[in-house]
Formats: structure tokens, sequence, C-alpha cells
């Protein structure tokens, strides 16, 4: 199952990975806000993941990191 | 020997830079200080040329001549503006072929010399700046013939050096006394009658070296000037 | 030692440049300076030295911060519009703490002015080139073997302080031919750590930059610049004197208009009257200790410039009333004769003025 | 778990950036980054940093850097390039830098076929100063001093930087990408890594424009952002190569 990492002190809630990820598990977590006031985004069903990448592609802050069993054809 | 300050004046294409260079340069072979210094912009394409040459024992001040003992005017304008400038007692060296007008102080010495003509009879139409430099050095003797031949060498863009041996006869032709009336009016005072039917014109009589001989009217010594 | 030859300011400086070790030209053509870039573009292709010509003087100081910044010797020369275009980039230089040698072959203003020589650019040089607390090195050679020998100095005290040099000429210098002998070619070293050539993986990466947002970091910078700007003021003054020692009107004369003055000290001399002549060869630092040497024996001093009065200021700062100072000066490009500047010594002399 | 995707590229140092939340400018340093490291050149590639918001990229990118004046990138960049002929030199400059102030370096770099990169990224407004009219800003756009919509008869037009380069020669590459979508961020790559290729291979000038989005400025979320550069962007600026001149360079 892939696995879905988000620097929480970097990620800046700009949401560009939620309208990214094609499984619609990405949301911000309101429950924290981070040092610098942003509540950073979180996967809501991580079963759901199919490890596409969409989301870190789209962060303009390297927050996110995702593990694969195997890197998609598509990411290069 | 003493310093020179020198204005050499003309337009645009007479090679008034190129001789002052010579001067310069004869100068520096000399073992004098020299400084040479053109006037520059638009006027270096429109209409006059003039350039001040300091020779000198000592460290040179001002490289611009404002009251020259030495004044070579070329053209008329340039006669009419500087003519006052010259220090009483000193030069003016006028080409005649091309001013008609004569100076109207009595206080400097001045030479007419058809300068022009006779580079054209000499078959080298454009080299009147050399055979006004002949005559210059002859009258001022500011170096000696071997380093104004040296300051000639250096001048001369290697390019151009096939020119050398006309530009040598040039300045041969403006030290030759033949060219002034001795019996000029006024002390000091030489005029050259210049007669076109004389027969000087033939160049072989003044042992002309084949080369410029041969070489065709109005070919261009004048654009020896860098 | 090589051979004396005749050569022109302009081309004097461009091989003087070249003996220096510059490799790298960036210029824009502009009267009366022209002369260096026809020459640099002629001699660089020939030993493998770059020669650009940019598309304004804007671009070509700033090709010239990018050579600079990447360690190399590098130069630029304009004349005084050219100058004006290139503060910024200049500003953006001294801040970068980037060396390179800039020339101004002065001419006529303001504005498009003229074309013919001038010592208007006095102030521009050595207050306020451009925006910010900043100076450069500022030379003022009187002779075309002087600028040649300055030249090299330039570029050394310019890699030396890590700071832009300015060699101030103008249209008379940068025009006249004078008997040179020119220096032994150089090869400096190619070793400044701060550069920008690529870290090879060997250091952290450089950044040659002049943007400082926190007001305390940028003044810290700023302090310490000027902390180098003292040391360079106590040691690199450089002034000639001549007939100084018993003067009583002591000229002081930087370029070409000290080469005038000295020969209107020259004349005052044969006429009994004790002239002398302080020559400012560095304009900043301006060689303070010089004059201050002699206000004490002096009646008088006069300033000679071709403008209308710019270094007499630091004189009188100088001289702070101790001691009156005239200034006499011709501008637009009109060189003062020997004559004039007599003339003042004179009235100076008989107390007329 | 055998691979990572999204870790942060060598040459990006990891240090936070300044840009806004959705700023599009973080994606286009990861890709320059990531391409740096791709093609090995982080040890001899010096960047140029332009005036605007991507001033501080000489804070996140790895290699050695220089500040330019603003516009003067390409100019510095001319210097740094004819200094150090061995060394990989790009610009990263904004719309106001390149297409304003800058225009001029700009089309003589170009012309002069400099071996450079230029990184243009085009917001359709001024960043840093607080949303001005931009050489970009579209017609009718809202700006601070715009602020009835931008009136071409007035305001003149926006500049579209690629097609009005591809008319020069000099020019190696001239391709207009942007980054609304993963599909379209990998294309941007491309772009960037052939640009950098062809400086290697000394064919010339070659800028590769990025659409980008400009939030805050804008007054819209970074999701509406990216609808906003769909719907009115990408209909003004098209993507697509301008120019190249290929394997074989130009005639």
């Amino acid at each position: 199952m892939p696995k879905v990492t988000v620097d929480n002190d970097r990620c800046k809630g700009c949401e560009m990975c939620v309208i990214a990820c094609p499984k619609e598990i990405l949301e911000l977590d309101h429950s924290i806000t981070n040092s610098k006031g942003y509540h950073p985004a979180h996967v809501t069903d991580a079963g759901k993941c199919i490890g596409c990448g969409s989301c870190t592609i789209m962060c303009p802050d390297c927050a996110i990191i995702v593990e694969v069993e195997r890197c998609p054809r598509r990411y290069s | 020997m003493t310093g020179h300050n020198i204005l050499l004046a003309g337009f645009g294409g007479q090679g008034i830079l190129f001789t002052g260079k010579v001067i310069a340069y004869a100068g520096l072979m000399e073992g004098m200080e020299v400084s040479w210094l053109p006037s520059y912009g638009p006027e270096m394409r429109g209409g006059t040329a003039n350039c001040s040459v300091c020779l000198s024992e000592d460290p040179i001040g001002s490289p611009l001549v404002t009251e020259p003992d030495i004044l070579v005017a070329m053209n008329l304008p340039s006669l009419e503006k500087f003519e006052k400038d010259v220090v009483p007692g000193g030069l003016i060296i006028v080409d005649s072929s091309i001013i008609t007008k004569k100076v109207a102080r009595d206080d400097v010495k001045v030479i007419y010399l058809p300068a022009s003509e006779i580079a054209e009879k000499a078959g080298i139409k454009g080299a009147a700046n050399m055979v006004i430099l002949g005559k210059l050095f002859k009258e001022t003797s500011f170096c000696t013939p071997e380093n104004l031949d040296k300051g000639l060498q250096k001048t001369i863009p290697a390019k151009k050096m096939d020119l050398l041996d006309k530009n040598r006869l040039c300045i041969r032709l403006g030290t030759e006394n033949r060219f002034q009336n001795p019996g000029a009016s006024a002390p000091g005072f030489i005029f050259y009658n210049f007669d076109s039917t004389s027969s000087w014109k033939d160049p072989s009589r003044y042992r002309i070296p084949a080369s410029a001989a041969g070489c065709a009217p109005g070919s261009a010594l004048g654009a020896i000037s860098p | 030692m090589s051979e004396k030859v005749l050569m022109k300011g302009n081309e004097a400086i461009a091989e003087a440049a070249i003996a220096a070790g510059c490799r790298h030209f960036f210029g824009y053509p502009i009267t009366p300076q022209t002369e260096v870039a026809a020459y640099m573009s002629k001699r660089m292709p020939k030993i493998g030295g770059v020669y650009l010509q940019a598309e304004s003087e804007v671009a070509s100081i700033n090709m010239v911060l990018g050579a600079g910044a990447a360690g190399v010797r590098v130069m630029t020369s304009t004349s005084s519009p050219g100058i004006s275009l290139m503060s910024e980039g200049i500003s953006y230089i001294a801040g970068s703490d980037v060396p390179c040698l800039i020339v101004n072959v002065e001419r006529g203003g303001p504005g498009l002015g003229g074309i013919q020589p001038s010592q208007s650019d006095y102030f521009q040089a050595t207050r306020a080139t451009g925006h910010g607390d900043f100076h450069m090195l500022v030379f003022a050679p009187s002779t075309v073997q002087e600028t040649v020998d300055l030249i090299s100095d330039a570029f050394d005290l310019g890699d030396k302080y890590r700071m832009p040099t300015m060699i101030l000429s103008d249209g008379l210098l940068g025009q006249m031919m004078e008997p040179v002998v020119l220096p032994e070619p150089k090869d400096p070293t190619d070793d400044k750590e701060w550069s920008v050539r690529g870290h090879q993986g060997k250091r952290p990466h450089n950044v040659v930059n002049s943007l400082y947002i926190d007001p305390a970091v940028l003044e810290k910078l700023n302090f310490e610049r000027f902390e180098k700007y003292e040391k360079i003021k106590e040691t690199e003054q450089r002034a000639q004197e001549y007939l100084v020692d018993d003067a009583d009107i002591i000229l002081v004369a930087f370029g070409a208009s000290s080469r005038i003055a000295h020969s209107a000290v020259d004349a005052a001399r044969k006429q009994g009257i004790k002239a002398g002549l302080i020559r400012p060869i560095t304009l900043w630092p301006f060689p303070e200790k010089a004059i201050e040497k002699h206000v004490g024996h002096a009646k008088a001093f006069l300033s000679v410039e071709m403008n209308m009065g710019q270094m007499v200021e630091d004189v009188r700062m100088i001289v702070a009333r101790r001691k009156p100072v005239h200034f006499y000066g011709r501008t637009g490009g009109v060189v003062p004769t020997p004559k004039e500047v007599l003339q003042q010594i004179v009235k100076i002399n008989g107390g007329e003025l | 778990m055998a691979k990572v995707m999204g870790e942060r590229p060598k040459a990006l140092l990891d240090v936070p950036l300044h840009y806004c939340p959705g700023c599009t400018h973080g994606i286009v340093h990861r890709l320059v980054a990531e391409v740096i490291d791709e093609l090995g050149v982080e040890g001899r590639a010096t960047g140029v940093a332009s005036v605007g918001c991507s001033v501080f990229t000489y804070n996140y990118f790895g290699c050695d850097m220089v500040q330019a004046p603003h516009g003067r990138a390409p100019a510095v960049a001319t210097g740094v390039k004819r200094a150090r002929p061995d060394n990989v030199v790009f610009t990263y400059q904004g719309d106001g830098d390149l297409a304003a102030i800058g225009m001029g370096e700009t089309v003589h770099a170009a012309a002069r076929g400099e071996n450079i990169v230029a990184i243009f990224i085009n917001n359709a407004i001024y960043g840093m100063t607080g949303g001005q009219m931009a050489p970009t800003t579209l017609p009718g756009q809202v700006t601070q001093t715009t602020p009835y919509g931008r009136d071409p008869a007035t305001a003149g037009n926006p500049i579209r930087v690629c097609e009005l380069l591809s008319t020069v020669k000099g020019v190696a590459l001239a391709q207009r990408v942007t980054v609304d979508c993963p599909k379209n961020v990998r294309a941007a790559k491309k772009a960037i890594k052939k640009a950098f290729e062809y400086q290697m291979a000394g064919k010339g000038y070659c800028i590769v424009e990025v659409v980008s989005t400009c939030p805050t400025n804008w007054g819209m979320s970074p999701a509406d952002s990216i609808q906003w550069l769909r719907d009115n962007m990408l209909p003004y600026y098209p993507l697509g190569v301008y120019k190249d001149v290929g394997e074989e360079g130009e005639e």
C-alpha cells in the first residue's frame, strides 16, 4: 500500500494536492495548526491511495513524499 | 634644440592628423617630450580637421596648442581661424594652391607653398601634407633627417608601407628651396610664384623612384592618414 | 622594458588593461572613448579574450557584474552619459563587493552635453555614482603613461579590496598621443574563493548578492564596508606635489587641467610668484594629507577644474576656512589655457581676489 | 517500500520557500532543481536571480548564484557565461523583470544566441510589489494599477514573449508550458530539461515560459487560481513550442 507523508511544518495548506488527488482522499487537517499558522494536508483514507504521485508533483513546497512498491510509469 | 607648439589645420582627408603623428614620432625618436592631440567628433566628418603637436625638452603641460609658434594652414577657414593665435615671430606655412588669401600680419614669417600642386605635379595627388612637412622640417630642423624618416616609417600603417617612398619623395620636394621665391618682398617673407609651365614638373629631374613615378595621378596618398 | 611608443590615451587604456591580465571587455560606443572599445575588439579575439558590444551601457555594466562575479578581471569604458546609465549597475557591483574597472573618458554635460573634454563628473565619481552608501577607488591620470600605470594598480587594488575602481580620464587624455612604455604582461591568479564558477561539489554555494532585507544585517555590512573605506583612506591616498614646499599660492588640479595648471605654475614662477601645484592622483580617497601638509604656509589655494567647481569643495573642506580657497574653471568642453590660469594666480598674488 | 516520490532534489536547498501558499514558483523551482540533478551539473551551474518575488532564488538553489538588478539578468548571465563558458548558466525571471524593464536585455541576449537558459514565470502580475499591472496582464484584468481592468487603449496590450522571441535568430528553444496539473508539470520539466541540454550542446538562447498563478495578488484561492489560469491565461497564452532548432540546430 502506498504511503503518503506530509511534512506538517513545510505545508502551507494551499490545497494544490487536494485538487490534484484523483481519489479525493486529501484534505486540510483543521485540528492541526503549524508554526506558520497553516493547517497542513492529510490523507483521509489511506486505503484508497493508488500511489500516483499527483499530490507530490503539485506540491510547491516539497512537503509531500509518496512511498510505493513500484514507481508508476508516468512518474519519471 | 628648443621646443615647438605646432598647430596643423585643414579639412578632412588632407592627412592633417597623419602629418602631426609623423612630427610627434620624429620628435620622440629625437628624444623629446611629445604630445599629439587631434580635434575629434563630428567636425572630423564634416569640414575642418586640426591637430596640436607639442615638442619640448620638458614635460608637456597643456597638449592643446592655443598659441602656436608654427601654424600649418591647408584651407582658408583654418588660416582665418588660427592666424591671430600664432605667437609673434612664429611661422605660418600656407598651402597656396588652396589658399589664395595672404596673411595680414607682418610679425610672423609666412611661407606660401603650393603644396597641393607640387604633389599633384609629381603625380602623387593628395600628398600636399608631406610636401608641407618637408618644408616645416627644412625651416625648423626640429629633428634630424634620420629621425624624420623613422617617424614616417613608424606612422605609416604596415598595410600601406608600399606608399613609404612616395611620402619620402613628397617630403623631399617640400625641402627643395627652388620652390620658394628668393626675391620675396617683405623681410622674412618668402613667396614662390608658382609657374605651372616650368620644367620642375618633370618628375625625372628629382630622381623619383620608379615606384613613385609610375603611380597614376590621383592615387590617394591622402588616404594614408589612419 | 619594452619600447617607448606613441599611443593614443584611449588605446593605451585598452593595451594596459590587457597587460594587466584583463581578458573580458563589455562596452558600448560613445565619443570620446570609442577607441577603447575599437582597440579591444581588435585585440581580444587574438588573445583568447572576450570583447562584447552590448546593447546599451545598462547591459554592459551588468555583463561586467556577471563576469566580475565569476571571478575574472573585467572592465568597461564609456563617457559621461554612459556612466549615468551604468550607475545602477555600479551600485549593485559595489553592494555585491565585486571588483571591476570602469573607465570614464569624460565629456561636457549635463544632458547630451558635448563631446569635448570635461571634468564635470567629479561629484558623480567621488560622491554619488549610484544609489546607496558606497565608494569606488577613483584614479585621475594626467598623462598617457600614468594612465597605463594606474590601470594596473586599479585592477590590483580592486581585487585586493573587492570593490569597483574607476579611471577618470577625459576627452583630452583619451584622444591625445604621448610616448608610453607599456608594462610587462601580468597573469593574475584566478583564485577568488568567493566567486561564482560552479562549486564542483566541493563547497557550499557562493552567492553574489546585494539584497539584505533585514536592516540590521544591511547596516552591519555597510559598517564593515566603510571600515574598509577608512583603511583605504589611510593607505591609498595619492598626490603629486610640484614646487609646493615654498609656495604661497597652491594650485590644486587633477587630470588634464593639472597639466594646464602645471604650465601656469611655471609661468608664475618666471614672474617671481611662488606658485605650486598639488595634483590629486586618487580622487577617492581624496589626498587630504597632501593638502593639509601645506595649509600652514600657503597664503591661498586655487582649484583649477574643467567644470563649475566640484573638487574645490573637497579642498575647502580640508582647508576649513584657514586660508582662502579660490576656484577657476571652464566648462562645457572648453579647456582652460595656462594664460587664463596665470591671470588668476597674478590676481590672487596681488590681492585682487 | 521500494520507491520514494517527491523527495527534495539535491539542487534545491533544504530551506522553507518564502512564497505564498499555492504559488507555482515552488513547483518550477523543484523542476529546475530536478533537471540540474538529473544532468549532474550542480557543481558547474550558476543561476542568476532577478528582481521580484523570485529574487530569493539565490537562497534556494544549491548551485552558485548571482543576484542581478531588475531586468538585467540576461546581461549578468551573459557576463558569467562569457567568463566561465563551461558553466551551465540560467536566469530565473518574472514577467515584470523579463518582459518590461528587461525586454531589451532579453531580446539582445536572444539575438546573440547567448548560451543561457531563461526560466520565465508569467503570472500576469507584479507579485513582490503587491499586484500591479505587468506587461503580461490580460485585457480587462484588474490589478492595483488597473483598478478598472486593463484597457489596452491606454495601458497597452499584453506581450506574448515566446511568440515574439520565436522570430529572433539565435533562439534555440522558445516553449510555453504551465504547471496547472501533474501532466503539464511533467511536460514543463521536459521542456526545462531540453533547454538545459540545448545549452550544454551550445545551441543558443533557450526560454521556457511557465504560465503561472499568483493567488495572493489575483485575490483567489490556489484552486480558483488554477481554474482562472485555464480559463483566462491559456487562451491568450497558448501552450506550445514556438521555436525549436532541434537536433540539427539553426541554419
